[in-house]
């Protein structure tokens, strides 16, 4: 079993018209930059993936990675907890101007539904978000005499995700507070594809050390020298530059 | 004539597929990861917090933290992953496995099975069948096909308390190969010397066909 | 006459337990960090997947996948760990934390939160803070006690839409610490130059008290 | 702050009579015997505590560890999946006789019942045990045309965990497949104490490597050699030795 691809864009050349697409990170700590770009130079080639639902943290900043997707016009939907950052101003404009779908979530909300979808839970509930607007039209049911809130699965037909080192099984580890939404989505979607700095034998991650075994990863791209959003941000990149 | 539970094994393996993620059941199933055909690698998962485990150590080489669900001492190799309960049920209930094989008192034409409780007598135990019956994109059984004193254990209903509810998608016992199709079994292979009506004798149910049945033959193990 | 921000947060630090496990809200609340009294040391916990983080590293010296909630870099030190965001949640709604700390546009005195939004125009934005005020055993909110325009901000009822139904506890606004007491504000401690009417009178609910009240001091910072 | 404690006996002093508490392991893999064979010493020295109901996968094998705690005669109720071992004889007499209530719970379902009484869940939806026995009384809801059973959070008092090294501020790691139930109890007991082969600095552990971070634990102590049951058993042993 080999489930490393030869390039970005063989690892997105899956993802259609209209699919539900789970991003990871958190701002931009753990935003599969490359992998999103990749998407984007697809888009520009062939007019697809378009009308996507795409599940993240945030909604981007500046106009790169993320706002960048959205910025090419590539998103329908987002379902996310945070679509604010040092700089909104795609996600801002398009929403404003009604032209891309906003459910808000709230974080832990989010981060557990999509658990629960790759946990094969379908509905559970909690106590977040009770008696606020974000509540509404959701079941409440009293539990040990407190109200909780019936919160659905979320699951994708797409993960994107950063890791920081993955064998050829889909054995994962990531790179400190990039962890986050990452091993979430990697278990919610149908297929994930990861891309980690490092593509290792099977053995050289400690078994003790793996956070996403490769049970739940699809597709395993190398990309040795990921960018981060923030150092592309503080240079004022776009992507792609052309539009500039 | 019957297949001996080593050649259900073989058979059960032969259609594993290459990287395959599965999950044996205690007992009988075990067997079958000894029979992965030339070629073919599975990726076995075990509930206690495994997956891609290698085989039994030497005698006296056992370590008592790495064992598997029927708390045998099995050995790592590269590529394992350790995990802890939730996320390994996680991998079952969420749909990630690609094959659980599991033993069977009973099955029906439904794909109810039953296999965790003979009854009212005795200390009741379940541990994960009922959830790997939810949880794999195939579950299939070995088993049997009669009782030891002949009765039919393919059954239009079960009589014993079920482990799940229309969770088999197909059986394979000491005579047959059946797959469960909408709420009927379908045959798809029998052993040669049997004929139909003689396995339909010995089966609780209506036995389908939608297409040829083939031999079912296994080498000598 | 009021509290600074900093002097706030200075406030809200002095009843933060040694050995506590602590939350901060995105910004003003951050500060209370750096207010530890002597001899105590809180474990903080940002909800992107860090627990026992240190301080901010010097300018130009960031790593970008070592962030808080705030999206600012930290640092590790001896004992900090990083887990995932289902695992971060469980921490917080799990009741797991000792004290949340939480900026707010309105508190009434039912203990109802108002921080996510103020209304509909604008993009809607929550994070973790509905997540929060259910998580902590102790939910504490630094704010103002007026708007600018002097209406208060501590209110019978909240106006604008909520975080959380009756989760606040205690209140450091700019001119009192306040707590929540069975559905009324209770006064602990109020600036000491300020009448208990005059305080009464940027408030809009009624302040109770069940003992003696302290005067609010806090160094000049 | 320093989570350790000086001895087993302090470690398990603070458990009383009618508590809930949850035993790490999967059979003798994972399971805390020292930690067990202490509560049963404080039992025998003062009759306490007792009336404990005890969430384990198993019931104990042999004469030691939980199958010991059991003939002590200090579990009221047993919560598990398996009560079924090579040498079940203790739980099966005192279940037979009536002495012991037993709740079977599906594996995957404690193993979620337990996480999510420490994620704060009260309740949540699996297709786990629709349509058997195990499902008798539950509450049925249907998902996306499927039927599944609803499950409540489960909460203990206190949790007996063995972990392979912690720090002062309680983060473990585990051995192998010995982590098993261990990070799922140690969230969802008011008290996790642990006991680990080695206590070190904190730093000692990777960041990115501890597997309970310190703030679901409560109390570390050092068990330098831990037995293990499964040897124990070979060996025929009991405890106490007294009663053999």
């Amino acid at each position: 079993m080999d489930k490393t691809l030869p390039d970005l864009a063989s690892a997105v050349a899956g993802i259609e018209d209209g699919m539900s697409v789970m991003i990871g990170g958190f701002g931009g700590s753990g935003s599969p930059i490359e992998l999103i770009h990749a998407l984007i130079d697809r888009f520009l080639a062939t007019g697809h993936p378009k009308n996507l639902t795409v599940v993240n943290n945030n909604a981007g900043n500046g106009h790169v990675g993320l706002a960048a997707l959205i910025e090419a016009g590539m998103v329908a939907k987002l379902i996310c907890s945070f679509p604010r950052s040092a700089d909104p101003v795609v996600f801002t404009e398009r929403y404003q101007a009604g032209e891309i779908a906003l459910e808000l979530v709230p974080q832990g909300t989010l981060a557990e539904r999509i658990r629960a979808g790759g946990a094969g839970i379908p509905a559970f509930y909690t106590p977040t978000s009770y008696g606020t607007d974000l509540a509404a039209g959701k079941p409440v049911e009293e539990f040990d005499g407190r109200p909780y809130v019936q919160e659905r699965w979320l699951k994708a037909d797409y993960a994107l995700v950063k890791a920081h080192r993955g064998d050829r099984l889909g054995n994962l580890t990531y790179r400190m507070a990039a962890r986050n939404f990452g091993p979430l989505m990697c278990m919610a979607a149908k297929t994930a594809i990861v891309q980690v700095s490092a593509v290792v034998e099977p053995g050289a991650i400690d078994p003790e050390a793996v956070v996403t075994p490769g049970i739940f990863v699809q597709g395993v791209v190398e990309v040795a020298n990921p960018v981060q959003e923030e150092d592309l941000n503080r240079a004022n990149a776009r992507y792609p530059e052309a539009a500039a | 004539m019957r297949l001996t539970p080593t050649q259900m094994a073989w058979r059960a393996a032969q259609d594993i597929e290459d990287g395959a993620y599965v999950n044996l059941g205690i007992g009988l199933p075990e067997k079958v990861a000894q029979f992965q055909p030339p070629g073919r690698q599975a990726i076995f998962h075990t509930e206690n917090g495994v997956l891609g485990f290698g085989e039994a150590p030497p005698a006296g080489q056992e370590d008592w933290d790495l064992i598997n669900a029927g708390k045998k001492a099995v050995t790592i190799k590269p590529g394992t992953a350790f995990f802890h309960h939730a996320d390994s049920f996680a991998m079952v209930r969420g749909g990630h496995l690609d094959v659980a094989i599991l033993g069977a008192y009973e099955v029906a034409e439904t794909g109810d099975l039953a296999n965790w409780s003979t009854g009212p007598r005795g200390v009741p135990a379940v541990g994960g069948a009922m959830d790997l019956v939810h949880g794999a994109k195939r579950v299939a059984v070995m088993m049997d096909h009669v009782t030891k004193d002949g009765k039919p254990k393919l059954l239009h209903r079960c009589t014993l308390p079920l482990t799940g509810v229309g969770c088999v998608t197909r059986i394979y016992s000491s005579h047959a190969v059946i797959d469960i199709v909408q709420g009927s079994f379908v045959l798809r292979e029998k052993l040669a010397g049997l004929t139909l009506e003689a396995l339909q004798a010995m089966t609780g149910a209506t036995l389908h066909t939608d297409g040829p049945v083939a031999d079912l033959i296994a080498p000598e193990l």
